[in-house]
């Protein structure tokens, strides 16, 4: 975890409502795929967490979806300004756990740590396979950037404008995987966690108060204790969660 | 060269700047991110007799310069935080030691103090007769002169070796009236201030944000209040205050001393940026040179 | 189309913000920057018996998100509102009219409420037993629920033509109670809240800077407690409620509402931009379909 | 009165702990010299009054001292950035009194609106004479430019590093006039309004709620009732002021 002044490269739409935003600045402090940083904003009290998409040295990406007051304010940046950012928080996805055809579904808001995954499992030599779902169309984002990694990327839309149309879920049937990774909304982990077959990660939201475990402000239960979703978290295991 | 110290019955504190209970975990966390020895003291999250998880998520919530927080007194219980989580940070940090003492009974508040009292590893017990966001629990004992009176005499009749402080609601309507009740029950300093009882809705799911409806509000946005409360009990009581509420520079600091902090806990601010207190600690010096002061104990009250 | 009318007691109002009481002056001088019209009732100036010069400056500080004021009731009296200001208002303005009254009294609320009743130009009657700003004054009526009844069942023996709103105080502990002793007194509504007592201090002078030493704080920083009381009274009391408190912005107005208010008004954002209200009606209809509301009257109490 | 968005032209600074900053934006709501305008700093709930000191068609200069926050934070303003400003503020001075030969007395950072006072009087062939008093030789701005209009301008300094040792008043004495015009800190207001001779023209600061005339933050007595300094004010005229 370090605190650090990030310049903005880039704020470009990706998609409806979504925005891609990259930065630079010292991302030594990043460990695994699946961490997130928190950024202040300018008149918001609170900092705003996001996961972080992909990282090299000097340089990261998130993508974020306008939901609020603070994403409106964020969409309006411009390139050069600088933004303080906490990073390097919670822990991130497991690797080591993959076995050799790890399954990643993402959901919406929740596909961009996906992607930091799928790079670094394919330099494992994994052979990772992505079930991206949207509500439509017009909010898709990232596919491309997976594709080009090479690997199998399924699409679905609750609209069925693209892909298979409805959940992720639907088109998980089909799939042999030796361990699930996950991101986006609750009601879709819990989805994905009573049709998975492997074991897995999960990763949560909370509304944070701190972002790196010293306030209690967005704890869960888990079989084996109380977890900070900030810093225990955001990613669990599938064994440790209770719903 | 100016003199940042200040002393709390007979304690010395290097500082007047103490990081807040239920903002800085039980400390140990933040010796990652700067050496925790350049605090004048640490106050530890509130601690009840049993483990509590507290309350559920949504606990966080957000408005104008403030935060909202219901987290309900999570804490692993008096025993395990004396035996467990008080000699991890006496390891590496050796200024004083405040232990944030809650409860939901008197019994609970003596048992409690009791235990701490014993320990050797805390120099200062706080009772927090204030915390808006369990129910039946602490906020009702706060918020009347008569019970905020009979726990404090509850708790000295039993704590024999250190300074009791009483933590203030400010959701009360005459807080020097409180402080003078405390006062005269035997405490030895009055903390001030917890948080305001507030709430924020979600517009798009036409409910309450956090899962426990309504939630403490702290942060600068309290600060004007939290300052008045201050002076307030400053000119009701002669026991030392622990000004709270909104501080995030080292001029609030030394306006909330001059309104009769003896001491400040720095709460929101720590969230929002980790090296909050040290930076804080770090700008009183020039601070105090800018404005001609020599010693911080001398403005102690000074506004008045 | 989207539907902003909300009805009080029977007046319709085409949309729910009133500029608040004491920042807003007589209206007319409002006029200057946009067409009052607008507006869904403009509340004036708090106004008492005899003509008040109020407290010495400075009057004005800042804090985070806020203003504290210390105005001190500086106002004509209520001959001179009803003679000579109302009727300037009303030359140029078609909406309802709510008079602030105050006072140091019984007698004094009553006298003032009579007047009110009889003038033609008012059409609600707003009675502050909230103002922190004036020694002895209308704060400690507001803030106990047996001397708020009691003032409210004064004013309401004589006033007979309109509607009697009691104005609270949030410095009180019990809000609900003291709404609840207002409503049994014959309350038609209650408007809440009225300013925070609060102070700051200057630390090169090292004195308070309102002459008045506290002052009101008010703006965004309170939102959330404003919101929280609103909600409180929302659940105790079937009168409808004014939701004042820091709102600014449109989606302010439809949180305040979720929480219970049947109104609102909004004062410290006038003075920052002066076409604060204004904007805010502006704004309303667009937020209005963002959330999927066709009508705000059908939101009231929706939060709960 | 108008609100109106203005840019930064110019910020720089002029003498310690003094800055110029010049603003482009439509500045035709400006009736009078020692009026003011008010400036919205974004994380300040308040506005800061500043007098102007001079205008043209879209153009008008203020100087500030850097005193607190917000004047901190402005002197770390650049050229482009924009500012949400209130202007033609006040009453401002009245021309038709000067009579032929005002004197025109200014301390430290109250000396700003007698710039555009004198230029004006000028204009309309009246002979100013200015006293213009600081603390000390570091602090001096606007001498030159009063200098430049070719009228008599009389220094003194609190501490005898420049001009006459001592204060406005000190050059008062041997001074013939028809009128006084006045702006500075209060001490030296009165102790002006004590030695003039003729009758004049006092500017008041108070600190302000909205600036505008409608929340009765800044209200003084005066012999013919109570003002608002800042809607009725700034300028009062000697006969009316109580001390
Ligand atoms: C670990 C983590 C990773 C995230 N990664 C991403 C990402 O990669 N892309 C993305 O688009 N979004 C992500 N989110 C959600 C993102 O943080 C929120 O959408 C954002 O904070 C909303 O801010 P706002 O000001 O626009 O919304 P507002 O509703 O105006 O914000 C009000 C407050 O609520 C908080 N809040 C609102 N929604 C959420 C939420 N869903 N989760 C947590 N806090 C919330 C805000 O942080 C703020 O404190 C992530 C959240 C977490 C916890
Ligand atoms: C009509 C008028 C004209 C002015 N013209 C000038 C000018 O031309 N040049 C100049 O340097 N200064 C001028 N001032 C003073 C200037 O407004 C203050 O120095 C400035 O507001 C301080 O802001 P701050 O944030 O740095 O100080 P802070 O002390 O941090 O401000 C806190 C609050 O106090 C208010 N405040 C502090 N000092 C004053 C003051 N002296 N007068 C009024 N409000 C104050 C601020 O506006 C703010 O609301 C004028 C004031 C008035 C009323
Ligand atoms: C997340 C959070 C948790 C808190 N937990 C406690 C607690 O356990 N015990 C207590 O006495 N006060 C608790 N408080 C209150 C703070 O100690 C402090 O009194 C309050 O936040 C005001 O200070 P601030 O404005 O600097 O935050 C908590 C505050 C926050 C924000
Ligand atoms: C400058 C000022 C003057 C006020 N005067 C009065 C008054 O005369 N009577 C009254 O009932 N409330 C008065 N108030 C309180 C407001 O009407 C309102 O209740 C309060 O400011 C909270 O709303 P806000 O946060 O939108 O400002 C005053 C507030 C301000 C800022
Ligand atoms: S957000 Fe503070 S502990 Fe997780
Ligand atoms: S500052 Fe509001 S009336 Fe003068």
């Amino acid at each position: 975890m370090k605190k650090e002044l990030f310049e903005i490269i880039s704020n470009d739409i990706a998609a409806e409502n979504i925005f891609k935003m990259e930065l630079s600045g010292d991302t030594s402090a990043i460990t695994a795929p699946g961490q997130f940083i928190n950024i202040e904003l300018q008149g918001y009290f609170l900092r705003r967490p996001f996961s972080v998409c992909d990282w090299e040295d000097y340089k990261l990406t998130i993508y974020y979806k306008v939901v609020g007051k603070g994403t409106a304010e964020m969409s309006c940046m411009k390139p050069c300004e600088s933004l303080d950012v906490l990073i390097g928080l919670g822990n991130g996805y497991n690797l080591a756990a993959s076995g050799d055809r790890p399954l990643l579904i993402g959901g919406g808001a929740g596909i961009p740590p996906l992607f930091g995954l799928a790079k670094r499992l394919i330099e494992e030599r994994k052979q990772p396979e992505v079930i991206l779902g949207f509500n439509t169309y017009m909010e898709m984002f990232l596919v491309e950037e997976f594709q080009n990694l090479g690997i199998k990327t399924t699409i679905t839309t609750a609209d069925g404008s693209h892909g298979t149309k409805g959940f992720v879920t639907d088109a998980m049937a089909d799939k042999n995987y030796s361990y699930i990774y996950t991101c986006g909304p609750e009601a879709m982990l819990k989805a994905v966690y009573e049709k998975s077959i492997s074991s897995g990660e999960f990763s949560f939201e909370e509304r944070m108060g701190c972002g790196f475990g010293a306030c209690m402000g967005c704890t869960c239960r888990t079989k084996y204790g109380n977890k900070r979703i900030c810093k225990d978290g955001p990613v669990l295991r599938k064994e440790e969660i209770i719903w | 060269m100016v003199d940042t110290s200040v002393e709390l019955n007979g304690i010395k504190f290097q500082n007047p700047v103490i990081p807040a209970s239920g903002t800085f975990g039980y400390g140990y966390e933040f010796a990652h991110w700067y050496d925790i020895n350049c605090l004048g003291a640490i106050c530890i999250k509130g601690t009840t007799k049993e483990p509590r998880f507290g309350n559920d998520c949504p606990r966080i919530a957000e408005g104008p310069s403030g935060i909202l927080n219901a987290v309900g007194l999570e804490n692993p219980g008096i025993h395990k935080v004396l035996d467990e989580e008080l000699p991890k940070l006496r390891h590496i940090y050796h200024q004083p030691i405040i232990a944030n003492i809650s409860g939901f009974s008197k019994d609970e508040y003596v048992y409690c103090c009791a235990k701490a009292d014993e320990s050797p590893l805390v120099d200062i017990i706080e009772v927090n007769i204030s915390c808006p966001n369990v129910h039946n629990g602490g906020m009702s004992f706060g918020t009347s002169p008569e019970s905020a009176g009979e726990i404090t005499k509850a708790v000295k009749t039993i704590v024999h070796n250190k300074p009791v402080y009483i933590k203030l609601s400010p959701n009360a309507m005459d807080i020097a009236a409180i402080a003078k009740s405390c006062e005269e029950a035997g405490a030895d300093g009055i903390s001030l201030i917890n948080t305001f009882l507030a709430m924020r809705i979600d517009i798009k799911k036409k409910k309450p944000i956090l899962a426990n409806v309504t939630g403490g509000l702290s942060g600068p946005a309290v600060f004007p209040i939290a300052l008045r409360m201050v002076w307030q009990v400053y000119e009701a009581v002669r026991i030392p205050i622990i000004g709270i509420g909104g501080i995030s520079t080292a001029d609030d600091v030394i306006e909330m001393m001059l309104a009769g902090a003896t001491a400040v806990q720095v709460g929101a601010a720590n969230l929002k940026n980790p090296y909050a207190c040290k930076k804080i600690i770090e700008d009183l010096p020039s601070a105090m040179e800018r404005y001609g002061i020599k010693s911080l104990k001398s403005i102690i009250g000074g506004g008045h």
